[in-house]
């Protein structure tokens, strides 16, 4: 039900959210600097392979894309993604100390976004019946693959808020 | 046992009156059976004890001090033995005032700590040990409907103020906040108070730096000075607006406003000054559209216009 | 699970050889089952690696790098795919050398804080993890014998020091006492030194006051000046002998001594002094005849002889 591009979503909402945006990215950058820094892990592209066998997946923001842009459905994946993420951010707790604080940070602040845009979906009254759950988490049976896991999480994270950060500003 | 002391309350309004007995046990057999029990308020004998023998031989005192003006005092039950006045049970009287009720509570959110401080007024002292705990409840739709309570914020002694940890807080939706104080005499509450802790963020003033002129200019434009700003880094997030102030270093200077600036810029040209004068510059910057607080004005910056 | 890097050692001497193996397991089936498996250690491939197919149909290569000569280092097992090559697992290599025997160990006895304080010289830096621990055993003539342990002392990371607690002393008892230092290649002893904590209290230097000699006394005798001292507090109940050290305020003066004096005295007089002469004084205290330690001499006490 394609509602007009922004005229259900008040603008404090909009607002907030892209504040939230930029702060996660924030947040994010500094988990990929210290996870470089500490264990000179700075390249997700070379830990593709390994990603496909930890079971990290990207999450979808396909309703969100300018060309088919479906406002609802937009928030649910929205919501959908932030919820997997808080779910990989909780799974790679204990990758160290150097990075724990700021993975708490991060996983706070991505819980704390998530939370936001399921409320607004209550206002809306298009909130889905249940809550959706974070489904299968990867195991990580070793330090690297934690920390290797961090790496792949935290590039995946910024690409999928950067594709946010567009449709929030659009709708704004 | 050989006696002992029972209160009315042993916490008391300060004034109000307290009652007191004293049992004196058969076991005290070496005492003389009529020495009369005596009471002591501190080193003071008190009279008007009213004394009874029991049924079971056992002898009881009781007294009633009409006003306790100490906050703390030491009762005792005493005995006269040969001629030397024996303590046989001891208690300590307190008095004070019901907790008074908490004021002025105030909050802000630090980016740097990552904690929501919020402090308060604890109101006159109650003369008794008095414990305040900062309480929350997580609501929505501006408090109208609250929802879980966040875990209690226990000041540390004698501090009015308490830092509620990140993990705690969900700083975009509403919380529900206030005061509780509790004494032996019963407990108050501040006023409720309703915000986002987001909205409540104190921004640490922006940097401000002197650009040099590239030399051909300087010259020519005696009236401006080139310089750049940026916000404090933790709050770059945020859109914010900011404000400049300068005045020339002048008797009865005052100063002048340019609103509003964007929160950084790599170049700005500020014009229409006085040639050849020092001039103090100071910024401060706010989170805008979004609610937020003004940040302190910067150390000043100190520059000079050219001659002309 | 992709595949693995298993270790001779993951912690080796500095310059000694080091051995792994990676296994590239079935379940990396989106791969060229022929691709070479390459090393990297830090970013540089090292070549060398030998390969071989095993019976269940995975992979594995062995390395062997004859030198390590990094502290610290990351061996990575990589695979090319496309054209990019794939970390498939990584492990922290580290070299070092076993823990160096600490010296120079020293206690003392703080009567302030009722502690045992002890330090040591660790010794070179070893480039591992190495725990430093103060061991000590309660004992008896002397040390011959040894009875039950007193609880290890740990200190805080990087301090080369540590402070026994006063419960778990005997103050007048023999204690053995030595620090182990253990790291992953092995563990080193200090010598084992043995002594009463109380023969080993350091004392507070005493406090030297004027005397304002009575008026008429004075001038008689401009070759005197009067004082007073008292050992520091904490120690008075402990015998001990002090010293005094004086000399005129005069170019290449020399301290002369004077010794042995009580540890307190309400008026002294010193003589034989040039009269009309600024003069420094300053004393110290040992525990005698019991074992004990030099205070350090006191602050000076500026004194004038009078006029002849």
């Amino acid at each position: 039900t394609p509602l007009g591009p922004a005229s259900s979503l008040p603008p404090s909402f909009l607002l907030q959210c892209l504040e939230q945006v930029r702060k996660i990215r924030a947040d994010g950058a500094v988990l990929q600097e210290r996870l470089c820094a500490t264990y000179k892990l700075c390249h997700p592209e070379e830990l593709v392979l390994l990603g496909h066998s930890l079971g990290i997946t990207q999450a979808p923001l396909s309703s969100c894309s300018s060309q088919a842009l479906e406002v609802v459905d937009c928030l649910h994946q929205l919501h959908s993604g932030l919820v997997l993420y808080q779910g990989l951010l909780q799974a790679l707790a204990g990758t160290s100390p150097e990075v724990a604080s700021t993975l708490d940070l991060l996983h706070l602040d991505v819980a704390d976004f998530a939370i936001n845009i399921w409320q607004q979906m209550e206002d809306m009254g298009v909130a889905p019946t249940g809550k959706p759950t974070q489904g299968p988490m990867p195991t990580f049976t070793s330090a690297f693959q934690r920390r290797a896991g961090g790496v792949l999480v935290a590039s995946n994270l910024q690409s999928f808020l950067e594709q946010a950060y567009r449709v929030l500003r659009y709708l704004a | 046992e050989c006696g002992r002391i029972s209160l009315s309350h042993p916490i008391v309004r300060l004034g109000d009156p307290v009652t007191a007995s004293c049992v004196i046990g058969q076991n005290c057999n070496h005492l003389d059976p009529e020495s009369e029990i005596l009471w002591k308020l501190e080193s003071e004998l008190q009279p008007g004890g009213k004394q009874q023998r029991l049924p079971d031989g056992t002898r009881k005192s009781t007294i009633t001090l009409p006003h306790l003006n100490h906050t703390q005092a030491h009762l005792s039950c005493c005995l006269l033995w040969g001629n030397s006045l024996q303590i046989i049970d001891q208690v300590e009287l307190q008095a004070g005032y019901p907790p008074p009720t908490p004021y002025n509570l105030s909050c802000l959110m630090n980016l740097t700590i990552n904690s929501f401080i919020c402090q308060w007024e604890p109101g006159p002292e109650p003369h008794l040990p008095t414990n305040f705990t900062l309480k929350s409840i997580k609501s929505r739709d501006n408090c109208q409907t609250q929802e879980e309570p966040i875990q209690e914020c226990v000041p540390e002694a004698g501090q009015s103020r308490c830092a509620i940890q990140r993990k705690h807080l969900l700083l975009y939706q509403s919380l529900v906040i206030w005061v509780q104080a509790e004494n032996a005499l019963g407990t108050s509450q501040s006023p409720k108070l309703c915000f986002h802790p987001m909205d409540l963020v104190k921004l640490e003033p922006p940097t401000l730096e002197a650009l040099d002129p590239s030399p051909e200019v300087a010259p020519a434009q005696p009236d401006c000075l080139w310089f750049r700003w940026e916000s404090w880094k933790p709050s770059l997030f945020m859109e914010q607006k900011c404000e400049l102030r300068y005045q020339p270093q002048l008797r009865e200077a005052s100063w002048a406003l340019v609103a509003p600036l964007p929160s950084c810029t790599l170049h700005h040209k500020l014009c229409g000054l006085l040639p050849a004068t020092a001039y103090t510059l100071q910024m401060r910057c706010i989170r805008w559209p979004l609610p937020g607080h003004w940040s302190d004005w910067s150390p000043s910056l100190e520059l000079n216009t050219a001659e002309r």
